[in-house]
């Protein structure tokens, strides 16, 4: 009797355990990121044997979308990884996590879609300040917007229905994820789809049309590229080593297009098990500004770049009431997570190759 | 004969407060005790408390969660309540169809022989994965997710009034027969009623399934609910929200399948006398 | 025992007929609502045909089952060494009852799914967050129908046992436990149902191979024949198991004959 | 009546249960002495606390106050020096007539071919010789009895408690396994307490009988039987019995 509930107890701790202590070795570093452009640089490091004649060792394990990845954070089940700006600010927030660079700016592949017949297509450019978005704010009142809300997505929304002189309340936002909006919208269920890639890829592929974006609605939406607080402080070298390989990825997806969209297409069919017509994967390059090592430096430290774009995110989470006052200051006091000196040492690494 | 739960005739019939404290005491205190080795789990650093937040604080949100919106959207009442009309709506459902279909399908044999291969083919498909056929079929609304719900506690109902009408004396059959009652009237005065035990049992397992599916139901485009609310609290990356989530849908299910038993017991004890 | 056999043939002739009203019902509403909202038999046959003999995401369908089923059994095995004990403990002793079952039917009404960020949490996001969810699932069975059978052994069997001096030790394992095997045998099979259910919200975790992750490509790519192929993989292998069950119990319970 | 001839005895025992609707009295200072042997009927109404009684000799039950003294010594529990045979033969349906039959010795860590050996002339004893394979639910009523009979004969108890074991039969069964049981009985000899609410079962099987009121239970009357069993249903002395006993009986009701 006693034994068997002991057993019992026995084997629940275990199993409890068994997860909780997860070893990790010294010089491996644990690379997380999602099936999207931005994951593709550390799983082609890995595929292609870039690190063969260095010393770190790269493990990469693929997240379905941004909460878990940040759960995972939690759990201490990885030390860098590239995720988009609402999950990247709940690291910092929540788990200090230093933001280290801009993996792509994703504004434009955040966007809004409409059925070809919408009356939102007949007017373009009603605020001459946002010249690309369709539709005259009577358009748009009372419209039903399939959206994911708390993403970038719905940032992008709350931008665009700003610069038509709109808020939420003049509209019906319903909460849908973004396989189900595609599903939903394709039976004829709501006026307006708010998207994100790889899905608006099936957006333009059924014919729909792109009224606004994030990039079109002055949202910039900049895709983070972390590392856990923990690790940053032991193994800064670790973290600046991999940042090379990161940037070295980035820099030849800004050059090499053709050549990347071979292993980008590889990445999402062969790893990610994602069938993407080709159309995509060019559009991938096309629609998603990547920053050279430079650019990114300028961008970490201008006081107007990612620390300016990272606050117009968290303040619409602030207006929105998702996250406290509590909440804003520590990130205001941590500069959003901000941490510029990782990209400083790849720029002096290389320069002193040179 | 009564030596079998001797120990339950043995309880003093003392004050109704009293008998009820000593009914649950112990429940309450362990309760306690579950919440004493929690917090000390998370307070002695067994756990990150990233991992695991301590009871108190959960504590503190979820009676806070009572008349504060944010960060999910809405309170704890409007969540609970959203979740029990969606519940409700597809258990309802459920009844309305499984029940009748069941008692067919035991009474009516062409109907078995008919419905029973599709009903064992569909039974193993798990409700999330109808997702999307629901939105095709049904849109966004509740219907939607209702159906989700149907669909998980449409199977109690169905093979418990299958069993139950199967389960029919058939001396009362025969005898229902002698006095000339045709199939259907036998159908409806003899096996029905008799199966009425078993459908009860098939209606509380219904309401459980109902219940444990909820969260997958909200997985399609919900603003307001208890699945809805676990979701938000992963989007905000707020485990204590995932928590109070869960720990309120413990309480409710188990605060649910506790007054479906008093029913019972109840409607079983006036059928006695 | 002819007339056995005609009734069975005759089952198995309305089984045929029922999936033929079926198929037959649902290209004309395919027909109906068109392809694009619900795709006609013809097209889910030709998508599996395509997907049977193909790769997604790098590895065939059969090994995609075969890391489904991996996780489900392990889940499954694990649910039964833990739940059983645990059932039987709190059928069989008065205080761990009463100390476990409150806290027990607090966390049963919670689904495996909304256990998706805990298991992340604590386990990260390996095989272990997949398998403990399906184990969620299963365990809760596993303990109801081994708590229900030892609570409802006839007590004049006890009595009996004890009339030959039997000690409480012998009393459970000699008299409790395998009175209450047609029970944990119901558990045994409907644990099975639910841990395979349960596949799908667990490969929600984050999975690049298994069926669930086969369901959830088709949900993000808006590929409905894919989905419905994927559902129909899953609920033959999930008939395919309770039928390998149902099978494996005859054989070791024999005296369950009585209760069919 | 000299004490060491006494096998088992009840000495002022009370047995009362509390439910909803107040406390029961069952059983009200019930003394009783059975000798070594001898074949003891307590014949009562039904719901007179015989099965309380009995549950109590057999130390299933403990009584509110008095006590059982077996062989001289407290009885707190159930032991395998007291058979008991249910009314509803309580056999363990997941094993086969043999594996019940040994039951009792398998408890006490028999080796297995000793303990078929013992069943197996049991199993012969009753009748049952064939049968060892089958499990209850393949048997009638009379043989499942039966089965319950041979697995108390085969534990070797000093005494048998037997709790309406015939009840449940139908009238012919009932008078075969009557007849069976006295020539089991002649043939092994044990102290036997037997409970029944049917005067000629009473009167066919008892070297006593024990005539229990309604509740409260307590002893109204004692009856010697004397006449040589087995005894014929259509004798004179037996009808007269009956019809003595009946009386009484119907005071009682």
């Amino acid at each position: 009797m006693h034994h068997l509930s002991r057993i019992t107890f026995i084997v629940l701790a275990l199993v409890l355990t068994m997860g909780i202590c997860s070893a990790q070795a010294k010089d491996e570093i644990r690379v997380s990121g999602q099936p999207c452009l931005h994951g593709l640089p550390t799983w082609w490091a890995i595929e292609d044997g870039w690190t063969k004649d260095k010393n770190i060792d790269l493990t990469y394990t693929l997240f379905p979308s941004g909460a878990p990845q940040v759960e995972a954070l939690a759990a201490d089940q990885w030390d860098v990884g590239a995720m988009g700006t609402v999950p990247t600010m709940m690291a910092i927030l929540r788990y200090g996590a230093k933001l280290i660079a801009i993996s792509n700016d994703e504004s434009e592949t955040n966007d809004l879609w409409v059925r070809p017949d919408s009356p939102i297509l007949k007017t373009k450019g009603f605020n001459p300040k946002y010249p690309e978005i369709y539709g005259k704010p009577e358009d748009w009142k009372g419209k039903k917007i399939l959206v994911t809300t708390v993403s970038t997505v719905h940032y992008a929304l709350d931008a665009t229905l700003k610069a038509l002189g709109l808020t939420e309340k003049d509209v019906e936002v319903v909460n849908i994820e973004q396989g189900q909006a595609v599903t939903a919208f394709a039976s004829s269920q709501g006026d307006v789809v708010c998207l994100w890639a790889p899905f608006s890829y099936t957006a333009e592929s059924k014919g729909w049309k792109k009224v606004s974006s994030g990039a079109r609605s002055g949202a910039m939406i900049p895709g983070g590229v972390v590392v856990r607080k923990d690790f940053a402080e032991k193994h800064p070298d670790l973290v600046v080593e991999w940042l090379d390989l990161y940037m070295t990825a980035l820099d030849r997806m800004r050059t090499d297009k053709a050549g990347s969209g071979v292993w980008l297409n590889k990445y999402f069919a062969g790893y990610c098990g994602l069938q993407l017509p080709e159309s995509a994967i060019k559009s991938e390059f096309e629609l998603r500004p990547i920053f050279s090592v430079e650019q990114q430096v300028k961008a970490l430290t201008a006081p107007d770049e990612a620390s300016a774009w990272m606050k117009g995110v968290a303040d619409f989470f602030a207006g929105q009431g998702r996250i406290t006052k509590a909440d804003m200051a520590d990130l205001e006091k941590s500069n959003f997570g901000i941490d510029a000196s990782f990209m400083k040492k790849v720029q002096e690494k290389r320069a002193a190759k040179k | 004969m009564s030596t079998a739960h001797a120990s339950a005739l043995e309880a003093p019939a003392t004050s109704r407060v009293k008998g009820y404290w000593k009914e649950y005491n112990s429940s309450v205190f362990s309760l306690l005790v579950f919440l004493l080795i929690w917090e000390l789990v998370c307070r002695l650093g067994f756990i990150s408390r990233f991992q695991l937040v301590p009871p108190s604080e959960v504590i503190v949100v979820m009676i806070e969660k009572f008349w504060t919106a944010p960060p999910d959207g809405a309170t704890l009442f409007t969540h609970i309540a959203a979740s029990m009309t969606l519940a409700l709506v597809g258990f309802c459902a459920a009844v309305v169809v499984g029940v009748p279909l069941g008692l067919l399908m035991g009474w009516y044999k062409p109907v078995m022989v008919l419905v029973r291969p599709l009903f064992d083919a569909v039974r193993p498909i798990p409700p999330i994965a109808w997702i999307p056929l629901a939105i095709l079929w049904l849109g966004i609304g509740i219907e939607a997710k209702a159906f989700i719900i149907w669909l998980a506690a449409f199977v109690p109902c169905v093979i418990n009034s299958y069993i139950g009408i199967k389960l029919t004396n058939p001396v009362l059959i025969r005898v229902a027969r002698i006095y000339g009652a045709s199939n259907w009237e036998t159908f409806i005065k003899i096996g029905v009623p008799s199966a009425v035990p078993m459908i009860f049992t098939g209606l509380k397992l219904s309401l459980n399934a109902a219940w444990t599916t909820l969260v997958a139901a909200e997985l399609l485009a919900a603003s307001e609910g208890l699945g809805y609310m676990i979701q938000m609290g992963r989007r905000l990356a707020r485990p204590d929200i995932i928590i109070v989530g869960m720990l309120t849908i413990g309480f409710t299910g188990a605060l649910m399948s506790y007054v479906l038993t008093k029913i019972e017991s109840r409607i079983a004890s006036s059928r006695r006398l | 025992m002819a007339n056995a056999a005609a009734a069975n043939l005759k089952e198995k002739i309305g089984a045929v007929f029922s999936f033929v009203i079926f198929l037959a019902l649902w290209q004309v509403a395919s027909m109906a609502v068109g392809s694009e909202a619900l795709p006609s038999p013809a097209d889910v046959v030709a998508k599996a045909q395509e997907m049977y003999t193909s790769q997604i995401g790098g590895k065939s369908m059969w090994m995609h089952i075969y890391y489904s089923l991996r996780r489900v059994v392990g889940a499954y095995l694990l649910a039964a060494v833990t739940g059983i004990p645990l059932g039987i403990a709190m059928g069989w002793n008065v205080k761990f009852r009463k100390i476990a079952n409150p806290i027990f039917e607090l966390l049963r009404p919670i689904p495996p799914i909304a256990w998706i960020p805990i298991a992340i949490l604590w386990l990260g996001i390996g095989e272990g967050p997949k398998i403990f969810i399906c184990y969620v699932g299963a365990f809760v069975i596993f303990v109801m129908n081994t708590y229900t059978g030892m609570r409802y052994t006839d007590h004049l069997l006890i009595d009996a046992a004890r009339t030959f001096g039997a000690t409480r030790r012998q009393q459970l394992f000699n008299v409790a436990i395998p009175a209450s095997l047609p029970s944990i045998f119901a558990g045994v099979q409907n644990a099975m149902s639910m841990a395979w259910m349960c596949v799908l919200a667990a490969e929600l975790v984050g999975a690049r191979e298994g069926v669930g992750f086969i369901i959830i490509q088709g949900m993000d790519l808006n590929n409905s024949p894919m989905i419905i192929v994927g559902m129909i993989t899953i609920g033959l292998i999930g008939l395919f198991l309770a039928v390998s069950l149902r099978y494996l119990e005859k054989l070791l319970c024999p005296w369950r004959r009585e209760l069919q | 009546m000299s004490t060491s001839n006494v096998k088992i005895a009840a000495k002022g025992i009370s047995k009362s249960f509390t439910t909803e609707n107040g406390t029961i009295q069952v059983l009200d200072n019930v003394s009783l002495e059975v000798k070594t042997n001898e074949f003891l009927v307590i014949l009562g109404p039904g719901q007179c606390g015989k099965t309380i009684l009995l549950n109590c000799l057999a130390g299933i039950l403990p009584p509110d106050s008095g006590e059982v003294i077996l062989n001289g010594k407290k009885v707190t529990e159930p032991g395998p020096d007291r058979g008991v045979v249910f009314q509803q033969y309580a056999l363990f349906p997941w094993k086969t007539v043999r594996d019940n039959v040994a039951f009792g010795l398998a408890i006490r860590h028999m080796p297995v071919k000793e303990r078929y050996e013992i069943a197996q002339k049991y199993i012969d004893l009753v009748g049952l010789t064939g049968f060892e394979k089958s499990y209850p639910h393949q048997l009638s009523g009379g043989m499942k009895q039966r089965v319950s009979i041979a697995r108390s004969y085969a534990n070797n108890p000093e005494v048998l408690l037997m709790d309406e074991p015939f009840s449940a039969l139908d009238a012919q069964t009932r008078y075969s396994m009557e007849k069976e049981l006295l020539s089991i009985w002649e043939q092994e000899k044990r102290t036997v307490v037997f409970i029944t609410n049917n005067v000629e079962e009473a009167i066919y099987l008892g070297d006593r009988i024990v005539l229990m009121t309604k509740l409260p239970g307590t002893i109204k009357m004692e009856f010697p039987l004397t006449s040589p069993k087995p005894r014929n249903y259509t004798d004179a002395s037996f009808l007269e019995m009956r019809l003595a006993i009946s009386e009484e009986t119907e005071l009682a009701l």
